[in-house]
């Protein structure tokens, strides 16, 4: 057990499986000699060489790319896109190659490789260095969607990334990359995909989130309970593709009301997939709408800030009050 | 030509332009045979046995009644769609030789020649046209985008030029963990233009992985010509953008394909990957779905048959005394009983149940697939009329 | 008024306004010479010029950069997508540069383009020439959507998009170009984005579709009203960004049930995010959960065809069914 | 130069390179001045006044000047990011000038020269580093990421090199329409490996639109040096594979970048795009957020210490008498005073509301938008602690 931040058991995980498969590579624009603009993969050119963590040009697509060919052939590259506003120009190369060549070519090749996607708001970014861009990800199928937002999961999720069959886009936290440090098993040990935890025990309201909003959802129930004793519960979803459906539907038949709480844009945020999930899973324990409290459908603003875009405290609040008053 | 009800309605298709080839000399692009098929050209002929090259031209031919006999298929309505490759039977025999078996070949949309020369079977490549379950790719893509990892040939995804970096990839894949396999990356003209050529001969002239690019030029990309697609006169020397060594072959021509293409895997490793040219003409229409008269004049065609590749290798066989008229109707023969015993065996085999589809989505599937897939079942049942 | 199929009338209109605004010009793959691999433009390269109809390199990714900056100049690019399976190298360009011009430049500049993708299943395509895309282009913002299904709303709709101050991207019915005819009205009129049609009234079940659907969802209404008296309501979109929710609501709180019928794969389909939005507006009036009847999570498989993919009438007819009986 | 600690956390620099224009000449990189400000070069001087080449100047320091104090209000926290421009400071001025007013100028993230010489204020400039509510952009954008439509300036989409290709369509846009509006497009080395360069290149080749395509080569992208970047030596002759004419041009040198960019703009109604190398260095860090210790030797600024552009162009109006150490300090005093005032101006006027961020993202709001507005602040109020 060491303590490490986000960014130092991400390296971590890398690290284990880098020592003990030889087939693990990295690839990313400035990951090699600078050890990526987070320094994540900060040492480990140096480590393992050149050969397998490799810098490469300014150029997503033919990152994801060339990593769907490395992948065919059986290596496990680790591609890093710089931030995941920069994800887009590989859309076609991640969900049109990457994630259906297991499938098109009747299960005869498979390109399991990983996207690290650093992500989400909170430091004053602007509409490119603050997105949550799962959605684009989650519909056609084909890849697996992690997101930790604790050193830990970090860990464990990306270790868990790299060994899985199938193409796992890991969305990273940033905002907690420093600012997050607790304890990690650094033995090797990968997390299950598709497990949510339930954070926080709870039985008048379901509140499901993912990401470093995790914390901020914890923190507002807390709070709550002291100030009103409204005692909810508080999911992490951790994997997004697949998600723990079996978790979500025995907290919401439990508590008869759900929030969803993400940074990702109303429309078609994952948040939408949730619900018409849950209202058809949990359709007579409904004793209110499931409701979502997530930006509105533009983009970040710089000097608007994080603040009045990612769901703050106060908006956790008012849905989790009002969903408690709810009466039709 | 076009009559003027046709002229109102389409775009005019342009003047027939000469053979590239016309040109070779000229234009630096490499030949071994001349139009006559003599050993005339700027290349010497390639170490090659007499039976290896009547292999060349029975497989070429075999590619040509192929040819005809899916496009005969898809008119009679019995497949959905065909994909011509007749005019290109010499790049894709000839490269396929120069490969080794190990070596990975993607291939574009007209390529069949690595299923025949191989191993693989006649009656699996017809099964493939008809969607058969048992096909490698279960029936899932479209007649003729076939693909089969026993021989190592990938049907990369449809959009085209995706999967040139994966050529790429996979060849810098197998360079990292030391095997002797080279990868041969098959493309059109009109693929230079997407992203993906881009990233791939980028990331290829940095990490110098052992890949051969071989982008086809048969002059047409559906209906854009190459002034259409590129303003630069060749497509070869685009490699030169990227520190890509590059040449230019005469695509019509088996011996000089296979001598550069040979040439090209044995230095990849020291000199580093290459951009093969081979220039070709499309015959026939792009697709089943086509209709070349709207925008190439029928003269153009007429233009490229002198340089039709099975003739040319016909008359190169014959020159050394290596072909006669009796090996050509054996052979005919042979090919029609072969296709249609292909195409007999291939109709009949089972297509692939609905619930197949849903295989292959993961590695294992997950609850929400199996709780769609019982939801569809479910719903046959309730739906019924 | 003239009887014009689906690709006649998308022609017309594109004439029309060709000849009323010299702004409008048209680019894409085969377009000119060839007239379009539909033949939809067929004509229009030697009435307006090759200047105004303009066969572009096959390259995705840069028909969609150019309409970009030929639209921010003033022109009114009408670029043609060969098929929607192959639009999805254009996904930054439409999505993070058409779609947010606007917005990042603080209102000073936009990128009003039109992009026409052939969309939908239906004719044995296969993976690629089989997609509805809609869900990539709905999140985030900055883009409408429109989805005609005749032949007079592929005429107004597309004129109606051509002048739109907004990038507009206008899925068209593949299956429906030449198998669908009916009177058009060609005198430059556009439709308004964003109102449904309520194609057939009914007091059981709200059934909400869009795209070549709608004749398939109408069918089955018609024919469970002559079987069993199923009495459905039917609504075909038309605009799915923005979409009539005033007309969807009314509908569902008035019969207590709604479907949500589309072509794209479940899983972040468009009808998630009508799920989730229907639910809130109208809980206290659902006396079944919403469902939906869509593709599974994966694409279309050219052997097992259309008819295991796109919802066929025995799943539709099975939705419909069910929710009369959902008891909880 | 590094310890070992720092040598086991990070790669390797590389050893220092020394800079590409001490062989200008062999490299065929086009100059008007030596090292020492003298008209040397392969160019001769351009046809411009004293007061003109003053101006530059003038501007060259200035920009300067405004570089060293936005780091400094980015490193003592007054605003949150800043993107060095130190070292890039002729190109941009030269090429502004070179064009006219309204031709339209899409910059790269190092550019701000346009915004200075096409009349918009510097109390303006700065309003957009503290996001001011009423800047062009409505403060939504990162500091530095400037644009202003009264100047035809376009600070496009963030991804690098995603707006190469929206030049060029405002070009062929303007040709279309028959304006006499040309476009410059700047971008960097590391723009060369986007898709969109290829497109831009691609489509450019072939319709000609008036556009001149700068490549602003400063021998980094982030840590990445150039041969990481590209294989080819060389930025200029990427042209060559799409019949884009191209030329290398000291980029450190204001007279030799605007004698080739007026040129270019000349004649690009008739001779088509270009796409010019410039070559420059970029002194400071990437951005506020770099450390480029890790990945650079420090004594590599030095080696190119001597073809630092302010210190080139004075010497050669010191040389041509037209620059004294009294106008030198009178201009230090005066860009002081003005950035001064600039900075308490911008940073005393309003940051936009939080309801601003729903303004602009289509034409009209519409009824989602509103809803999601409406209940924003309605939380606001239900969640008040
Ligand atoms: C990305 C993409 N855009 C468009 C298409 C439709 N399409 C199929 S083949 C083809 C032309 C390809 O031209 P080329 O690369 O020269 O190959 P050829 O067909 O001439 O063999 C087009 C446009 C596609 N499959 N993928
Ligand atoms: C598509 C994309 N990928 C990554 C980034 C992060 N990033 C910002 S600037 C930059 C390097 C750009 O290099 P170059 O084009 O040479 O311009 P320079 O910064 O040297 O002026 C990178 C990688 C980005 N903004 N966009
Ligand atoms: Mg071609
Ligand atoms: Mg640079």
């Amino acid at each position: 057990m060491a303590v490490m931040n986000v960014i130092e058991s991400l390296r971590a995980a890398m690290a284990w499986e880098m020592e003990h498969d030889d087939d693990v590579i990295i690839l990313g624009e400035d990951v090699g000699t600078a050890g990526g603009i987070f320094r994540t993969t900060e040492g480990l050119q140096n480590r393992f060489g050149a050969e397998r963590v490799i810098d490469t040009p300014m150029d997503e697509c033919g990152i994801a790319a060339h990593a769907v060919g490395l992948a065919l052939y059986g290596l496990k590259p680790i591609a890093e896109i710089q931030f995941s506003g920069f994800i887009h120009n590989a859309h076609e190369q991640i969900m049109f190659c990457a994630a259906k060549y297991r499938w098109i070519t009747g299960g005869q090749y498979s390109a399991p490789l990983v996207i690290r996607a650093p992500s989400f708001g909170g430091i004053k970014g602007g509409a490119w260095h603050s997105q949550s861009p799962e959605s684009y990800y989650i519909h056609g199928g084909g890849i697996k969607i992690v997101v930790p937002s604790t050193p830990q999961d970090a860990y464990a999720l990306l270790l868990a990334a790299i060994r899985d069959p199938d193409p796992v886009l890991i969305l990273e936290p940033v905002p907690l990359y420093r600012t997050l440090s607790g304890e990690v098993t650094d033995n090797g040990e990968a997390a299950e995909i598709g497990v949510a935890e339930t954070i926080r025990r709870g039985s008048d309201v379901s509140v499901i989130t993912y990401g470093p909003l995790r914390h901020d959802v914890l923190a507002v129930a807390e709070e709550l309970q002291a100030s009103s004793g409204l005692n909810a519960e508080v999911i992490d979803l951790r994997s997004i593709v697949p998600y723990d459906v079996e978790c979500l539907v025995e907290s919401v038949k439990r508590t008869g009301r759900a929030i969803i709480v993400h940074e990702a844009p109303y429309s078609l945020g994952f948040g939408a997939e949730l619900i018409a999930e849950l209202q058809q899973r949990c359709f007579g324990y409904l004793v209110a709408p499931i409701d979502r409290v997530c930006p509105p459908d533009l983009p970040h603003s710089y000097r608007v800030g994080d603040e009045h875009y990612k769901p703050d405290a106060r908006r956790i609040r008012a849905a989790m009050r009002n969903i408690m008053k709810y009466e039709y | 030509m076009l009559d003027q009800k046709h002229q109102d309605r389409v775009g005019n298709p342009r003047e027939a332009e000469e053979s590239i080839l016309d040109r070779a000399a000229e234009l630096g692009v490499l030949q071994v045979l001349d139009k006559e098929g003599r050993a005339n050209g700027s290349l010497s002929e390639p170490d090659l046995s007499r039976d290896e090259l009547r292999y060349f031209y029975e497989t070429m031919f075999l590619l040509r009644r192929i040819d005809e006999r899916g496009w005969k298929l898809q008119r009679s309505g019995r497949i959905a769609f065909w994909i011509p490759m007749r005019g290109q039977e010499a790049v894709q025999v000839a490269a396929t030789a120069a490969m080794h078996n190990d070596d990975w070949i993607f291939r574009a949309h007209r390529e069949m020649a690595p299923w025949l020369m191989r191993g693989a079977s006649l009656n699996d490549l017809f099964a493939q046209f008809f969607g058969a379950a048992d096909e490698p790719q279960k029936g899932r893509r479209l007649p003729c985008l076939i693909g089969n990892r026993s021989i190592n040939l990938v049907q990369g995804p449809t959009q085209v030029g995706s999967f040139i970096p994966h050529a790429c990839g996979v060849a810098w894949a197998a360079k990292l963990k030391g095997h002797d396999v080279k990868v041969l990356g098959l493309f059109g003209d009109g693929a230079t233009s997407r992203s993906e050529f881009h990233s791939a001969m980028n990331f290829a002239g940095i990490q110098k992985p052992p890949v051969i690019f071989m982008c086809v030029n048969n002059s047409w990309a559906v209906s854009t010509p190459l002034d259409r697609q590129t303003a630069q006169a060749d497509f070869a020397s685009k490699g030169n953008a990227y520190g890509v060594r590059n040449l230019r072959v005469d695509g019509n021509d088996p011996l000089a394909v296979y001598a550069v293409t040979r040439q090209a895997r044995n230095e990849v490793d020291e000199l580093g990957p290459v951009l093969i040219e081979a220039i070709t003409y499309r015959l026939g229409y792009h697709t089943s779905s086509d209709n070349p008269d709207l925008y190439r004049q029928e003269t153009e065609a007429a233009l490229w048959a002198d340089w039709d590749p099975l003739r040319r290798t016909r008359l190169y066989l014959q020159g050394k005394g290596w072909w006669s008229d009796a090996d050509e109707a054996a052979l005919d023969v042979q090919c029609d009983e072969d296709i249609q015993a292909a195409i007999d065996d291939a109709s009949s085999r089972d297509i692939p149940s609905s619930q197949s589809q849903f295989e292959d989505v993961f590695a294992e599937s997950h609850w929400l697939l199996e709780s769609q897939r019982e939801r569809m079942l479910q719903d046959y049942q309730d739906g019924a009329e």
